[in-house]
């Protein structure tokens, strides 16, 4: 068991024939993610890393079976991929793809709402349930199969941790990145739901950063509704107040959002918080 | 990115704000020509990408041409904040009855475009919502819908505006709420939106572009004035990194927003300082290393360098390649930390091993890492 | 008992200060209507009709306890105001207002659908449940109360079917006339529902006009879903093919909504389809 | 409302859209003009709206400037469908390798636009979509999130589009869509878009406007070409009547659409036939029922006049009298039935039976409205 993917997710890349595509798409392939076609407009047709490539979402599904995808496309054409996703009824859906003007991800936010699937980012690194599938740009081998669920609103930092649990012999059942962008489809309390409905995860670890109010919220689900424990890390601390980190969306808003702010109430939740990402697994003994 | 005032108001013009007619001048004699051409009372103000210019002494009002003159002579060139104020705008002074601050930005945690309305305009909204939080209205906009009439009679009833004007203000909201969806604002505001004898007037604007938007609109992306930043800002903009000067002595040059705010964090936990925020990116090339490394080691301050790199789509190797490339333009005296995992860290180590750089420490853990920079940096200062 | 109004329904008039507003509030306040407020922007304040007035439905709803609003503003505003009266969450919004854009109401429409409120019309002539309550313009001395549900495309032609119906000395439970645009908020089967669960109606006529397909679709509601016996009558056999018979949306479009197919769909579905409209009363017995 | 071929495909070039630079000629004179200005081969194209003016001749090739000239000396004038010919446009031929249709229109059982498109284009698509429904793809929009570039995609590999095409095409749709929505239309279509070695290129297109959208768009309703419309019916639209000319004897003067069509129904039940179509509207005032009226008795088939009024908004008395007024300007030779009941009906029947018109005849019920109607017409006949 694991949350969101397995290896039964049957998983098309949009944007297969990019170079992120391509790569990643080898990758995943090499994990042993099923990766049953590709989608790339007037490229149908073609292959990509031996794999079939399709006009439209659409008639890739029809062709495979698939029930995922995961989008590589540029930011300008990543909402009309996400739409087109949905469109076609996929259940899960992954958007690497930095870059998307909010404007966009407000709207397709809304109409997300409205169908029953799920997006996971975008500009995040993506999903990885050790040894059966990862969809997105986590390498693969830096986690082995275990208890710890991971949810994260961050790329490499994620890898840190996930990295250093190896180092402790620890394992991960899932580890989703929801992405560093303040609109994004999954947020901290969707994960934390499915950890807690998940019988193979019996811990959590939580990694924020400042910026918005992710952590408190997450922190006030953390309080009324889980059983399982939850360690966190907030990055930031450091972080001049006012002033964009990054692509992050880490931004200090009149004073709310601060790393200290997020650390006291993941605190008063319970939350152990670590002080480094690589006191995570101790403080997961 | 930011837009001056000027041109935030020909912009809200150009949507069918009334916004005053007023002139942009680069010198004292154009401030003169300006005044004498517009006629009549003047306010001369700076031109520059920060708040509190008024409190600087960025904002007169001139009687005469000469005065206006005169005030421009003393603004241009001016320092506010760290911006050098290269431009002034001439406008003609209204006669100001009441002020109102209207404004346009995401919130982010209903995920939808928000108004923010003040009968107490003319001063920073968020000082109106720290000392009178009844005073701010917020109405959240469907972005399927728009902004509606009946928000708009709304929130003037909220206001107080006087009747007479609700008509121009309902015209003013649509307007401005337009502007800010079609150039893909993250902020539009009005402030103050002046109640005159003639009507409402737009005295005062700002707006705030997504930068991932700009693709869209080339137009204003073409306003972007880079005069006033800092040459390693223009430099990581053009090699598109993301950089944030501070104040510390150790250079950070990390990948991925979260772990160069932790990268951060980790040197003021074992007791240094960072330097700077510096984000390669995703899959950075060598040549963006290299920038990036440049961008670092212009800054005097900077004792020693932490380069921290967890390679996912990042390669190491192309990171070690970058760092020798950079080496070869510029000559680094600081000892630098150097920590390589994941993608292709043998290859990585092994190119920085075999370049046989004096400088250069190897570290495993982040936390290793992070130490030896402090210790490194502390030997340096 | 009656469907969707009756005595304890508390109305606000949309645009009460204008020419037609302010003569269906009197007419409505003489039936017995609960008029308790109105609304024009700019006009708070003000009375009319003996009803005070605000600037907003908001205040008006604060200050009065409606649950339902009639809307009475002219065209290029009645969006707005049908925005209006949902945001503030009122159940039931009854638009009078004639010749809205059909992208208006495309709009509107999806918007409606995600919220619990009811619109009725636009481009209709409102609602009736006899000796209860008025809400818009049909006259209310045409009509005794009794057991015959109403619902209807059309406006004056409803009237003759509700006076030939008194003439008879046959009542009605509630009459809806549900508008003649192609696009509006309540259509057939949402009233067939409504009246086959109304204790207080035993029949029901329907009262169908060209075009469109609403009335074979009701015909198909009918056929699997109602136990209530129902008479119609379809307007316009003598209409051209392919031309607009007025306001009324009445257009035979491909072939398809002709009267001729109405009658047949209605009648396979085992209800009896009057010559004119006069008739009905006969072969409600 | 309908726009003439040249009206749609100067606005669809408004949005973007490849068209032929043609020009519109009202004399055979400027067609010369025009033919020998673009050169080569042209088409002279009647501009009339209505359909089939292929197959009526209205539609000519011109090898030379002469031959346009005499083209356009044999359209101009021509009776297509009633409509006469008042302007040809001057359309430079295209060198035509395959023709698309695209349209927009409104689906109004799933209350959505949908993208109307087929390979067979050039052809009426009611054809194609009754001889090859395969080959008709039908694509819905979602008016928040607009036309997506994969639905286009979609489109495109339906159709069998070459891939050279896709990008072209793309901007195509996106602009036709805009221009469809941007525009209030309820129709708007390319057809054929035509596929010449040059590219994509709208070679004929038709739009229709909303009327109720009218108001938002004063420079669309400018384009209204009323010259072929008959006198009645501008007449009609001036006063704000629906008014609809037919081939029976009876006028019909009715408030409501669907009371209208019930009373032109009940004339046919009882053996006579409707003139027109006609509804006064709710609440009527004296003016539009005089005006309406004078139309009626302006059509020289009229044996007898059937006026059927319930009173709800509309007022008997207010009917009556404009009856009178109307009765003062035009002659009525006629027999005339009214049936007035709802508000104010015995005000109104006062002032008609007070008038002491001579062919008022009273009627109670509907059906006995609609008899008396039919027997005083076959008493003219």
């Amino acid at each position: 068991m694991a949350i969101y993917i397995d290896k039964d997710t049957r998983v098309l890349v949009q944007g297969i024939t990019g170079y992120q595509g391509r790569f990643h798409t080898y990758q995943m392939l090499e994990y042993g993610t099923q990766i049953v076609g590709g989608v790339t407009p007037g490229k149908g047709g073609e292959w990509a890393e031996g794999v079939p490539v399709f006009d439209t979402v659409e008639t890739a599904l029809e062709a495979t079976g698939a029930n995922a995808s995961v989008i590589f496309v540029p930011a300008p054409f990543a909402a009309d991929a996400i739409y087109e996703a949905i469109d076609a009824g996929l259940e899960l859906v992954v958007c690497i793809t930095e870059g998307i003007p909010v404007r966009d991800m407000i709207n397709a936010r809304r109409y997300i709402d409205q169908t029953g699937s799920r997006l996971i980012g975008p500009n995040c690194p993506g999903l990885l349930t050790p040894n059966q599938s990862k969809v997105g740009i986590i390498p693969g081998d830096i986690a082995i199969p275990g208890p710890v669920g991971i949810v994260s609103r961050s790329g490499t930092l994620t890898y840190e941790v996930v990295y250093a649990l190896k180092n402790e012999g620890t394992g991960v059942s899932t580890c989703v990145g929801i992405g560093g962008d303040p609109i994004n489809g999954t947020n901290f309390i969707d994960c934390l739901r499915a950890f807690e409905q998940d019988p193979a995860t019996e811990k959590v670890v939580l990694i924020g950063e400042i910026g918005g109010t992710a952590e408190e919220e997450a922190a006030a689900y953390i309080k009324a509704n889980m059983t399982k424990p939850v360690v966190s890390f907030v990055a930031g601390r450091t972080a001049p107040p006012g002033r964009t980190m990054g692509h992050a969306g880490a931004i200090v808003e009149g004073g709310r959002g601060t790393a200290e702010d997020k650390v006291k109430a993941l605190e008063a939740a319970g939350v152990k918080v670590a002080r480094h990402p690589e006191e995570i697994p101790d403080l997961l003994i | 990115m930011n837009l001056h005032e000027y041109q935030s108001k020909l912009r809200f013009g150009d949507f069918g704000i009334p916004i005053p007619r007023g002139k942009v001048a680069e010198t004292p004699e154009q401030a003169y020509d300006a005044a004498r051409e517009l006629g009549g009372k003047v306010v001369v103000k700076a031109q520059v990408l920060t708040g509190g210019r008024g409190k600087a002494g960025g904002v007169r009002l001139a009687g005469t041409p000469d005065e206006a003159r005169a005030h421009a002579q003393t603004i241009l060139g001016m320092d506010i904040h760290g911006h050098t104020v290269h431009k002034v705008l001439i406008d003609p002074a209204a006669d100001i009855q009441s002020e109102i601050y209207f404004g346009v930005t995401n919130d982010r945690g209903a995920r939808l475009p928000v108004i923010i309305c003040s009968s107490e305009g003319g001063i920073a909204i968020e000082e109106v919502a720290a000392t009178m939080p009844d005073k701010v209205i917020r109405v959240r906009v469907k972005p399927e819908i728009g902004l509606r009439g009946y928000q708009v009679a709304n929130i003037a009833s909220n206001i107080g505006l006087p009747r007479e004007h609700w008509k121009q203000f309902g015209q003013i909201a649509g307007a401005l709420y337009k502007c800010y969806v079609e150039s893909d604002a993250t902020l539009a505001e009005i402030n103050p939106l002046a109640v005159t004898p003639g009507g409402l007037l737009a005295v005062d604007g700002k707006m705030s572009i997504d930068d991932n938007a700009l693709f869209r609109h080339p137009d204003l992306a073409a306003l972007r004035d880079a005069s006033a930043d800092p040459p390693a800002e223009i430099e990581a903009r053009a090699a598109e990194l993301s950089y944030i000067k501070l104040d510390g002595a150790i250079g950070c040059m990390v990948n991925g927003a979260g772990l160069a705010m932790t990268t951060m964090d980790m040197t003021k936990l074992f007791g240094g300082a960072p330097a700077n925020f510096l984000d390669i990116g995703g899959g950075a090339s060598a040549d963006k290393v290299a920038a990036a490394l440049r961008i670092i080691l212009s800054d005097p301050n900077v004792k020693a360098v932490l380069c921290n790199i967890f390679g996912g789509i990042t390669r190491c190797d192309d990171v070690a390649r970058g760092i020798l490339a950079a080496l070869e333009e510029v000559r680094m005296e600081q000892p630098m930390v150097v920590r390589l995992v994941g993608t292709n860290e043998d290859e990585g180590r092994q190119i920085i091993d075999e370049s046989g750089l004096p400088n250069v420490i190897g570290a495993t853990t982040l936390a290793d890492a992070a130490k030896k920079a402090v210790e490194a940096a502390g030997r340096e200062a």
